[in-house]
């Protein structure tokens, strides 16, 4: 009667499948396919996945068509829950009915998720291990309009402090696809970063999201970048900039942060002269941080961090907050030139 | 009868809605013999733990005694049965009564009881729905329980199961505001298989009483009645240690049109006398003579 | 006259705690024409910039203007005066309305609107205290000023300050838990220098209106008044676009004895009348032409 | 009237000056001296300083007894606030009264100040620079008679992640009493780490808290241990332990967790053969995370992190939690001194 064998039934509270760690050759869309924004491609994704899966409930603060979900309330309002402005009370209600074997996703900004429930989001979900997906729209620098109070850079470290927690950082829209429908079928607690504005499509229109695979966008032996969301597509674009200048530079896209594969992580760094990472979220605590502890068990080999400085985050249009956080792909590009010619 | 997700069908009698009859004497006094035989385990398992919760434990006995043996449908043997009615225990520090009913409801091994707090033990400090299938929600952070109750009195209604969802919360947990956002969405959508029961005891963990001496000032709750009400809940007030209140007034909510809230009126440290209303008991460590003397009171 | 902690003595006369006269039409004219003005600038600033909130701004200017230009004890020559009222934009998302009014009461230098949202100003998304001395309390998480407001009024009691804090608050804003966490204590305390004005314009972000088609149920708040008198404040229910019925209301606070709201029956995008109720107008981007027609509209 | 300068007046909101960055010789209690618990210090300490400065106000979530004010309430009642089990509305008072002068000290444990409130503490604490001192008791493994939802091991790494907080991780009775003292002095929002449970004392009664200063417990050729929070005793121990078996193994105790100089641990670690981080705390995100953030940028030496795995910690006697997560002194010297030898 104890033990959590036990409750492997219904209520869907057994214990996940580890995740597979494995490394990809990735297919780019090479300027095919749609330009479109996470939070649209989330939209139409589970939409689509609610049609399939009446089990599938939206659990909504009052945000749902800021992330994405504009025609959903009307096409399956039987699948849609508008709890109100009270983010800590959606998360409890989602845990409960994930109790019932539903899919709850909570859809909220990422900065409220994460701070404002985060209390709910530990023990009624990363405790409990139900199988709530958190949809955090709105993350990263890219919703720069908003300001500090609305962009979180501070999300991934919060969520990885939490044992138990998968977490989802797609590249573009059809990776936000794959995500979306592993994070359904991965039954555990699952946050999923989402974002705000239109991205061209980087991934191949048949690209396959497997939770804890990382694919590889280039070869290259100096030095490995690893990037992980939306920010993946800048840092392509830059270690092309590097290409060019000489410096071969390997490129990794995580969709996972967590949990990460050491053993990947160190595979790629090993024989190379550094790790670079890169991500829309500050550089304290987040995907950076996470290679970084990988990384300095051995000390392997220096790992650079790229992301935002440890400071609030002021409002602006994106191009002017890339600019000033120097995470255009011309900044990325020199940040790592320094690093490799110094 | 429910299908329900993986297209099992229930073959077990559905719950009735038809107002339940008046309660017998006998049944009563099993009754509060039962809650007499809780109340001393609960003792004995905070005691032998050194550790936990004691007047907040005493002052639930009651209620949990009334859900557990006379309101709730279950089946100790069918711990998991989805139409079951669930619990939630949203005041997760009085986790030592709920651990005491479930094992006294054949829930839980009554060998597990002393195990409370210890090392690998299904008891942990407050209750965890992953350490045995008769704990239906997690809870130990306050206001928490309460939003997870409604969300699985949502999930009875959309399986179109008849299970019922009773959530005890404590007076000084009604402070947190993620109360009132639950309160406020039952509300909206008029969940009537889901009952709040406020284990009304006076007493939190530090409170108003030493800052204020203006009546009143130092309670836990100001005006909860009015408060309820205009947040579109049934009210009833009854006292929570009249074992014939409680179960008349909890198999009333079976035939509820709206979410109902019952105000149980209690004791801190209900039947053991030097604990009664003295809140120093609301988590201290009794001495072994302590100990003997409240089992002795409560005639165990 | 207050005695600082920095023990400087402020020479500056005390408000008056006497009821104010009447409102004269001549200054009720002033008023709307002020308001005018600001809705105009919302429009400009928001339009300029490509980005922002303009129904909720709008269906606020009204309470904003009554507050900045008649109510509220303040100079700006010293936005820092200790003993200033302050006002709290808890619905933060509304701030290019208070940045219109701030600046049209020579608070903000007018050259600064139309660098809203734009790299280095100090008009940041939602509004931000270490940007400009004329901000109270940065916002933007809604719920949350409401509770610094709280602070501020215990602060201005305890500093022997005549100060008075207004809070304005969404109508969606108040499912939020921390509303009611706020609204208990002032309760408890009865902080009769606190007054929250909600701007009832009936709708929110997205709500319950696709959800429900039963009357009532679309509603942001159910049943406010009984659920504020329930928390032990004061409750007037006023338009919100009446500038008179806004002046006397908030005037009458200034003797309040306990904390007290003002439910103020508003509209979103009021005074554009493409954009009154029309919720697809809470952060919609306008075209020029759209611009130029509700800047024709009220007369700029 | 723009900028931050203006702000710099009654309110409080100035810029606070750079933290010191040192490395002092610590004095130790070595057997004289109290035991106490850190609670209990806190409250002491909290008390005198209170009687002697009129605005310091505690703000309290309904535990202050269990963070050790237990006389504090009647001795200074108009320097008490209670606001009932409400995290979120103590943390927003507490933000309004420090712009008042005030000098707020909220109280809870730390498990709920930093997730019940964390949206409180981020937007009105963290981004208003507002000198709000944040006290989360019952912190790390040795309050683990509580269980999961009570027994922090993620609030330095969801901390940490706030720009502009300064956390303090104070060891012992000793240093907690510094610890508030320079919390309070410090004019900058603070988050300040208590516990439960009576520990010797540890630093001599003189030792004196600076901000942002590291303090030498011990020389060592082969390695460098760096230690915070109420861990530090016993990895002291253990460091005697490694010297016993021949191991020489230096020791600095950090009692800031952050800002935490990048110097300084370059310096400590630069020309040993491993650096070893040791805290009451997961090892994702917090402390440890912080050094190998510093060490990875040159993998300048490996980094062993010490601390608990990425899992919920159950509930059960502290001894039993020590042994379970190998935290015991003679846990970490057989951590460190496997490494070495390996
Ligand atoms: C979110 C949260 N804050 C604080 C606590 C600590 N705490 C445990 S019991 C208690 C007092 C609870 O009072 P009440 O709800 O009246 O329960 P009682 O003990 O009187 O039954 C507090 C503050 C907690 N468990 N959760
Ligand atoms: C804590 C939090 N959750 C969500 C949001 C996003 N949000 C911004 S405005 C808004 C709707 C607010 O409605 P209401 O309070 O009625 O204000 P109105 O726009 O009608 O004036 C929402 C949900 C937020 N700012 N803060
Ligand atoms: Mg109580
Ligand atoms: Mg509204």
């Amino acid at each position: 009667m104890t033990g959590q064998g036990a409750l492997a039934d219904a209520t869907g509270v057994g214990d996940p499948a580890p995740l597979t760690a494995v490394v990809r050759p990735a297919r780019l869309a090479n300027g095919e396919g749609r330009s479109i924004s996470l939070r649209d491609a989330f939209g139409e994704a589970l939409l689509q996945l609610a049609q399939a899966d009446p089990d599938i409930v939206v659990v909504d603060a009052d945000l749902s068509n800021a992330v994405g979900l504009t025609s959903f309330p009307a096409a399956l309002p039987d699948q849609y829950l508008q709890v109100g402005i009270a983010e800590q009370n959606a998360v409890g209600v989602a845990a409960g009915l994930a109790t019932w074997g539903y899919r709850p996703v909570v859809t909220s900004f990422a900065a409220f998720l994460t701070s404002r429930s985060l209390d709910q989001v530990r023990v009624v979900v990363a405790q409990t291990g139900l199988p709530v997906v958190l949809v955090g729209g709105h993350a990263g620098l890219l919703a720069g309009r908003l300001g500090k109070t609305h962009v979180s850079m501070e999300d991934l470290a919060i969520m990885r402090a939490l044992p138990g927690m998968t977490i989802l950082a797609p590249a573009d829209g059809v990776e936000m696809r794959g995500a979306i429908a592993a994070a359904l079928a991965a039954n555990r607690p699952v946050y999923l970063r989402s974002g705000r504005d239109p991205v061209p499509a980087f991934f191949a229109a048949d690209h396959e999201v497997v939770l804890g695979a990382a694919d590889l966008l280039r070869e290259g032996d100096v030095a490995c970048l690893l990037s992980t969301g939306s920010i993946t597509p800048l840092a392509h674009a830059a270690v092309q900039l590097l290409a060019e200048a000489g410096h071969e530079v390997a490129h990794l896209h995580f969709g996972t942060v967590k949990p990460l594969s050491g053993a990947v992580v160190r595979d790629v760094a090993r024989g190379r002269r550094l790790v670079i990472t890169c991500e829309d979220h500050s550089r304290v605590g987040g995907f950076g941080s996470a290679v970084a502890e990988i990384l300095s068990e051995e000390a392997l080999v220096p790992v650079l961090r790229i992301g935002t400085d440890d400071v609030w985050v002021d409002s602006a249009r994106n191009d002017a907050l890339l600019a000033l956080h120097r995470l255009t792909p011309a900044d990325i590009a020199e940040r790592i030139a320094e690093r490799l010619t110094r | 009868m429910t299908t329900h997700a993986s297209g099992v069908v229930d073959a077990a009698p559905p719950h009735g809605t038809e107002p339940m009859p008046r309660v017998t004497v006998a049944e009563l006094d099993r009754l509060i013999a039962t809650a007499r035989t809780c109340r001393a385990n609960v003792i004995r398992l905070v005691h032998h733990a050194g550790a936990g919760h004691v007047g907040g434990p005493l002052s639930a006995i009651d209620v949990l005694t009334a859900l557990y043996f006379d309101v709730m449908r279950l089946d100790p043997q069918r711990p998991l049965w989805p139409d079951r009615d669930r619990f939630i225990l949203s005041k997760g520090h009085s986790s030592p009564a709920l651990y005491a009913v479930l094992a006294a409801r054949g829930l839980l091994e009554d060998a597990t009881l002393l195990t409370f707090d210890e090392l690998g033990s299904p008891l942990q400090a407050h209750p965890d729905m992953r350490k045995s299938p008769a704990i239906d929600m997690s809870t130990g952070s306050l206001g928490q329980g309460f939003s997870a109750g409604l969300g699985i009195a949502l999930g009875a209604q959309r399986r179109g199961s008849p299970a019922r969802v009773y959530v005890l919360l404590g007076d000084g947990e009604c402070q947190e505001g993620q109360v009132w956002e639950t309160a406020m969405l039952a509300e909206r959508l008029r969940v009537a298989n889901l009952t709040a029961i406020i284990d009304w005891n006076g007493q939190q963990q530090v409170g108003w009483d030493a800052e204020s001496d203006e009546p009143g000032r130092q309670e836990t709750m100001l005006e909860p009645v009015a408060k309820w009400r205009a947040f579109g809940w049934q009210v009833h007030t009854i006292d929570g240690h009249d074992m014939a209140a409680l179960v008349s007034a909890l198999r009333a909510c079976r035939t509820a049109t709206a979410p109902t809230v019952i105000l149980a009126r209690t004791m801190k440290g209900k039947g053991v006398s030097f604990m009664e209303g003295d809140n120093a008991w609301h988590s201290r460590v009794m001495s072994d003579a302590e100990c003997a003397l409240a089992l002795a009171e409560l005639g165990a």
